[in-house]
């Protein structure tokens, strides 16, 4: 019953790919700095997908050492990202990103 | 037999009991405290208001489901669902017993075993945090907002320390597989001391285990860390403007963690279901315990302090006694007594969560975060560092 | 039963990655994203990827999430107001994405034979322990210097945020 | 998804376009009234700044009962009653005041010694039963629950020893103008003597929960500082100032109804914070049992009233037998006994600190203006100056240390 | 002149002889001294009997209305001194269609709470008193219930909503 | 017995979705079956009786942030331990030197954010 005929390996690309443009999508109209970063996330999470369909290709299991990484990498930015937003809304007190395109005041 | 089949009526059974469980857990917390502080408790629904739970539940449901104009709908009626769902998902990769025959059908006391059985109870516990925050944020409160934030905080600041509690022993069992833990912990030392990994070589578990029961106490939101819900400086907490069914969803959340919390110490630390005395001497003690219980209640009868323990304490006797009797049947021996020692232990688990409700005061919130984070942190991680050379030096 | 999963993740997954970019309230946004990573989590494991599938969990939706949504109460952030730029991103921005969207399918396509299915249990070491072997052995320089990365991220993350609470 | 409520939509066309004064992290709270455990209703309202505390202002009157306007519209006996009702986990003490300003009035009556030991007694063992109230509930404030249950275990002691003599448990109105309402039933005082004699015991053992508890000793110790002149200027009374080292006690200062003769420590702790307020009660709580104990043992023979017609009823005997004392009793039941003018401030030492009533007469049977200065008014007082940059994690141990009484604080 | 009973009570005299004008009388009734004051001499006594007789505590503040005499009211202070185990009371007169006193407030911070329950029972109004309004009645009450042309039932049945 | 993936999730699911279902039916009972009464005064945010002040969406300590992202970072290093933990008998102390290496390196952090005091609670910021 549930062993049945599988999903082509395509698919889980495509999916990727599409998160990955919504992300892409996000980016660029959000305006929220914090939404904007939340779609870079998503980016992310999206290469992940990719990492670990090519690692069950290969049946090896590099991919997901790949994907545990990014996850970290993800983790530090997150953290050092979220405390920079902090600090640029202490300073322009605003979340949106047109307001702070600019280095100084 | 269809393993699907199987599968559902597994299901259905662990459901049931553990539902069940989780309103009586309620009824003897009740009572326990009720006579920690010197009163009888609930007494009136059934004898000795054995069925106490159900009204609660038929006054819950039937209260109105009241849901304020100013909260945000979606999240607010989101969170509730949130932390019962998963606060009863980590019971499926929990074994209760060995492997069994009934009927000719071979089957683990358990409904699936994973490989990575503990990560599964982790990330669950990981993501339980969104129901505590979601609630706090929609219900547009300042109390709720405040406690949500706190709660949601002292929640992954005590997910540290038990997670790296649960890593030491890892460190002597090696496997994440639930069911591989256990069997690594079954057998005895000099023929009587069991191979639990609180007494397991070359480094034993005492200090992760109390690690773990202390941050599953705050990750239970149990008294002395029950600030999220204290009842005094921020009313009720992340709960505040929950009514009704949505309101004791939060504490059937609770129940059923402290139950998971029991049952996963159980596992780590105690063995499981495996005797604490080997078999022979060990297939005796539930008999003579529930003949002793039938004897407490017996004597009770005979001396009624109320009109109705007349009859009840000796009906109580008398089901104990026929139960010591299904102890000694030897076809029955084999399932009844992991699932007896496993009851036991998380039974008493469960007690201690209890009598420490009954008996200590709770911490101020900045004790509380500062006890996680600058004592119970370092010692877990001092304790998982000297766990990991001992047995690099002396493991087998 | 596994193309029934897929697309039912699949859907889960890019109405929540929609919706994360459509909704204004950065709140719905991020819970948006926590749906994206469970979905996510589960596909990891139809592609055998169990640890990974874990640690999607514990560490994406339960800590980075987490983060997130508390900085999104700290700040007390609210919705956000639209802006002028947004006209014309609209109007090019579409179909342009559309364009690559297509183009990426072809190129997967093209490149990838469309046999090769995948079957939940197809890859059956992507469990802890083979993880672990992994990592500690073939992977180990990787994986000291993650080490330096978390400090520095302590280091510059605190040094930050402290200049708010000073 | 998510609706969203008008008033958040309002904010959502203003995001982005924070002024500096929503920036400010204040935050006003509002602790009551209706509130679990600010033990009445009474009402704070905090402002706070992250977690501490920049300004709290109580907010008081909701159980204003207008007892003082109420106590000029009836006679002098019937005062008493109403007294009952100003600090209701105190009565005895607001009786015992109350008697003591209309016996200072009207000046030559004359207590005999039983009387005055009972009232000592009586108002030993409400301090008891007040302290334990408070220990209870302030343990309950804490977090450790079971201490109410053990706490009321030992108070319901001292109230069914209220309710043999008086026939009421808490309302007891039975310290009276020139003596006591009754004389205690048969085997009383040994009721009372079991009952001392099994307390110290119990002390120990609320002592054993709590003192040897880290979290309770973490949760008190060092919490709740208010230096001493701040609590002599705003009016802060009773064991708060006793336990920053003022040996202050009415009791000992000015001695009233025979306290003079009983041998009894003042409890005093300098470390002013709330588990030294904690141990001051405990203290407290021995000394009025030791100051019971002398009561038995030495209680008078004797009459338990004055003999002063104008004022006390007369004996059944005599209105029996006697034409005039028939005719004071019709008197004193009807129109109420007259005080000669003129004003009289009495104080007491209550459970809570200093009580006070300033009485006036103008020589008719009813009372001219009767002021209660209840010690609860001016510890609740000084909640602002308590609260002021502390931790709102610690306002409910702080303000709890007070031990106040809305009852007592609105009358 | 200080009255008969008061010649030899210390603070009386400190007092007299600062300034003749303050004392208006007096008397020691009960045991218990009792000195009338000049409202407009009040604050300068306070402050010497605190610093000087080391009344440092002030026990209560009240009010007696001695309707229909006039002046009306008398501002009950009951002072306290733990040093010399001492109370004292002043009194001051007030009377008028607007009965004023300067506040003590900035003598005892104390008495802020009493000179308030005072406004509000008596209508007798403060002087440079840091927040004078209602204390026990509700904001918008209209009277001063415990003078005694207010009736004991008061003046409504039903409350204001 | 259960040896594919498919058969050793299968439960997980039926029991996820068993769990979701009694959740989402016990919210939904007591909207069913309760009666329903709304007016002004129950509608409104609790606050003790009074007319809330203020919004509730304010803006709170920067301490809780602070522990998010200590959390983050170290839950990460708790998962590297899990793995480890499961091939330590092989690796032993080539192990046991490689994750102390890198605990090492993480708790330096850790005491870096300890002497920052942001793990300071009663301090006010």
């Amino acid at each position: 019953m549930l062993s049945s005929s599988g999903v082509p390996l395509n698919w889980y690309l495509l999916l990727s790919a599409i998160l990955f443009c919504i992300g892409i999508a996000g980016f660029l109209y959000r305006r929220n700095v914090i939404t904007v970063f939340m779609s870079i996330e998503l980016m992310l999470n999206a290469v992940n997908l990719s990492f670990v369909t090519f690692s069950y290709k290969f049946q090896q299991v590099d991919g997901h050492i790949f994907t545990f990484f990014v996850m970290v990498v993800a983790a530090a930015e997150a953290a050092v990202g979220l405390a920079i937003i902090l600090t640029v809304f202490k300073n322009r007190k605003t979340l949106q990103v047109d307001d702070i395109n600019s280095l100084k005041n | 037999m269809n393993f699907y089949l199987l599968t559902l009526i597994k299901v259905a059974v662990v459901a049931g009991v553990f539902l069940t469980a989780l309103a009586y857990l309620q009824w003897i917390e009740r009572k326990v405290l009720a006579h920690i502080q010197l009163r009888p408790g609930p007494y009136r629904v059934g004898p000795h208001g054995l069925l106490q739970p159900l009204a609660d539940v038929i006054k819950l449901i039937t209260k109105e489901g009241f849901i304020p104009s100013h909260v945000n709908r979606f999240f607010y009626t989101l969170a509730p669902v949130l932390a019962v769902s998963l606060a009863l998902v980590s019971i499926s990769v929990l074994p209760f017993g060995p492997r069994i025959e009934v009927f000719g059908i071979e089957t683990w006391m358990q409904l699936t075993d994973l490989k990575i059985g503990v990560l599964f109870v982790l990330a669950v516990s990981a993501v339980g945090v969104y129901g505590v925050a979601l609630a706090g944020w929609a219900s547009n409160n300042k109390y709720s907002l405040i406690g949500g934030l706190r709660s949601s905080a002292q929640m992954i600041s005590y997910e540290l320390p038990y997670a790296v509690a649960i890593a030491a022993p890892l460190l002597l069992l090696n496997t994440l597989s639930f069911r591989e833990i256990v069997n690594a912990q079954s057998g005895y030392y000099f023929g009587f001391l069991p191979r639990w990994t609180i007494f397991q070589g070359p480094f034993p578990q005492i200090i992760s285990f109390l690690i773990f029961l202390i941050a599953g106490f705050a990750e239970t939101n149990r008294i002395p860390f029950d600030l999220p819900e204290a009842e005094n400086e921020l009313v009720a907490g992340y709960h505040t403007e929950y009514a009704s069914m949505m309101f004791a969803s939060f504490f059937m959340a609770e129940y059923a963690n402290m139950l998971t919390v029991s049952l996963v110490a159980t596992l780590m630390f105690l063995g499981g279901w495996n005797a604490p005395l080997p078999l022979p001497v060990s297939g005796f003690i539930p008999t003579v315990i529930l003949v002793l219980v039938a004897a407490i209640c017996f004597y009770h009868g005979a001396q009624p302090y109320r009109k109705w323990d007349r009859f009840t304490f000796p009906a109580a006797g008398i089901i104990s006694l026929g139960l010591a009797a299904i102890f000694l049947v030897p076809i029955l021996q084999p399932i009844l007594l992991p699932l007896f020692w496993f009851i036991a232990k998380a039974g008493i688990l469960l007690f201690v969560f209890i009598w420490i409700r009954g008996t200590l005061p709770r911490f101020r919130y900045d004790q509380l975060m500062h006890f996680a984070w600058t004592f119970l942190f370092p010692v877990a991680m001092l304790n998982l560092l000297v766990t990991g050379l001992m047995v690099a030096l002396f493991g087998k | 039963m596994d193309p029934f999963l897929f697309l039912l993740l699949a859907a889960i997954a890019v109405i929540c990655a929609l919706n994360l970019v459509v909704q204004t309230h950065p709140i719905s946004s991020a819970l948006s994203l926590v749906g994206v990573m469970g979905s996510l989590a589960i596909l990891y494991l139809l592609l055998g990827a169990e640890f990974i599938a874990a640690a999607q969990m514990i560490v994406y939706a339960g800590a980075i999430m987490v983060l997130f949504i508390f900085v999104i109460m700290l700040l007390n952030a609210q919705g956000e107001r639209l802006t002028r730029r947004g006209a014309y991103v609209k109007i090019f921005g579409v179909p342009l994405m559309a364009l690559f969207l297509g183009l990426v399918a072809f190129v997967i396509q093209a490149a990838l034979p469309r046999s090769e299915m995948v079957h939940f249990g197809g890859f059956t070491h992507g469990g802890p322990a083979d993880i672990g072997r992994s990592l500690f052995t073939q992977y180990l320089l990787p994986f000291e210097v993650v080490s330096v990365l978390i400090l520095i991220a302590i280091v510059g993350a605190i040094v930050l945020a402290r200049k708010e609470i000073d | 998804m998510p609706e969203v409520s008008p008033e958040i939509s309002e904010e959502v066309s203003t995001a982005g376009t924070e002024t500096a004064e929503t920036r400010k992290r204040r935050l006003t709270v509002n602790m009551g009234p209706q509130h679990p455990s600010t033990h009445g209703v009474l009402r704070v309202v905090i402002d706070l700044d992250g977690e501490v505390i920049t300004s709290a202002q109580p907010d008081i009157g909701y159980l204003h009962t207008g007892i003082e306007k109420q106590c000029e519209a009836i006679n002098w006996s019937q005062v008493t009653t109403l007294t009952d009702r100003v600090d209701y986990l105190a009565n005895l003490s607001n009786n015992l005041v109350y008697a003591l300003a209309v016996e200072k009035l009207i000046g030559d009556i004359e207590i005999p010694p039983k009387a005055q030991w009972m009232r000592v007694l009586l108002a030993e063992l409400q301090r008891i039963s007040s302290h334990l109230v408070w220990l209870g509930t302030h343990a309950l404030d804490l977090g450790a629950m079971s201490m109410l249950f053990y706490c009321f275990r030992e108070r319901e002691q001292v109230l069914k020893l209220f309710e043999m003599f008086s026939g009421q448990r808490m309302m007891t109105s039975y310290i009276r103008v020139g003596g006591l309402a009754l004389e205690p039933p048969r085997g009383w005082h040994q009721r009372v003597k079991n009952f001392v004699d099994i307390f110290p015991s119990r002390i120990d053992e609320y002592e054993a929960l709590l003192e040897h508890n880290p979290i309770w000793l973490e949760r008190t110790q060092g919490v709740g500082y208010i230096s001493v002149d701040d609590m002599l200027a705003e009016g802060v009374t009773g064991p708060m100032i006793r336990a920053a080292g003022l040996p202050w006690d009415i009791r000992k200062n000015e001695p009233y109804s025979s306290y003079d003769k009983f041998d009894f420590k003042v409890a005093t702790r300098t470390a002013n914070d709330v588990y030294a307020r904690y141990q001051v009660r405990m203290e407290e709580m021995r000394q009025s049992t030791r100051i019971i104990q002398q009561a038995l043992e030495g209680m008078p023979e004797g009459p338990w009233k004055a003999d002063y017609q104008h004022v006390t009823l007369p004996d059944r005997e005599k209105m029996k037998t006697q034409m005039e004392a028939l005719i004071y009793h019709f008197k004193i039941v009807t129109e109420g006994f007259r005080v000669p003018p003129g004003e009289v401030y009495q104080a007491v030492e209550s459970p809570r600190g200093e009580i006070a009533y300033y009485v006036v007469s103008d020589g008719t049977s009813k009372p001219y203006r009767v002021f209660m200065r209840t010690p609860s008014f001016g510890n609740v007082q000084s909640i602002g100056t308590l609260l002021k940059g502390k931790l709102i994690a610690d306002s409910i141990a702080s303000m709890g240390s007070m031990d106040f009484v809305l009852g007592d604080v609105d009358r | 002149m200080l009255p008969e009973p008061l010649r030899d009570y210390a603070p009386a005299v400190a007092l007299e002889e600062l300034n003749p004008a303050m004392i208006v009388g007096g008397h020691a009734d009960r045991g218990e001294p009792t000195l009338y004051l000049n409202p407009d001499h009040l604050l300068e006594a306070c402050q010497k009997l605190k610093e000087r007789f080391a009344f440092i505590r002030i026990s209560s503040v009240t009010a007696v209305d001695r309707y229909p005499e006039e002046p009306r009211f008398e501002v009950v202070y009951h002072l306290h001194s733990l040093e010399n185990n001492a109370r004292l009371r002043l009194k001051c007169q007030v009377g008028g269609p607007a009965p004023a006193v300067p506040s003590v407030t900035s003598v005892w911070s104390g008495a802020n709470w009493y000179e308030r329950e005072v406004f509000d029972m008596f209508g007798v109004e403060f002087r440079d008193h840091p927040d004078l309004r209602r204390i026990l009645m509700p904001d918008d009450w209209e009277g001063h219930p415990l003078r005694k042309d207010y009736p004991t039932h008061g003046h409504k049945y039903s409350y204001k909503d | 017995m259960p040896n594919s993936y498919p058969e050793v999730y299968f439960p997980v699911v039926v029991q996820a979705v068993l769990a979701f279902v009694i959740a989402v039916a016990l919210s939904s009972l007591s909207y069913l079956l309760g009666k329903r009464t709304r007016d002004k005064v129950k509608d409104s945010p609790y606050e003790c009786g009074m007319v809330p002040v203020g919004s509730a969406r304010e803006r709170f300590s920067v301490k809780f942030y602070l522990v998010a992202i200590v959390f983050i970072l170290f839950d990460i290093e708790a998962v590297f331990l899990y793995p480890w933990a499961v091939v330590y008998r092989e690796l032993k102390m080539f192990a046991f030197v490689e994750m102390l290496l890198f605990i090492a390196l993480v708790l330096a952090g850790f005491f870096y954010i300890w002497k920052k005091g942001a793990l300071n609670w009663s301090q006010s910021d």
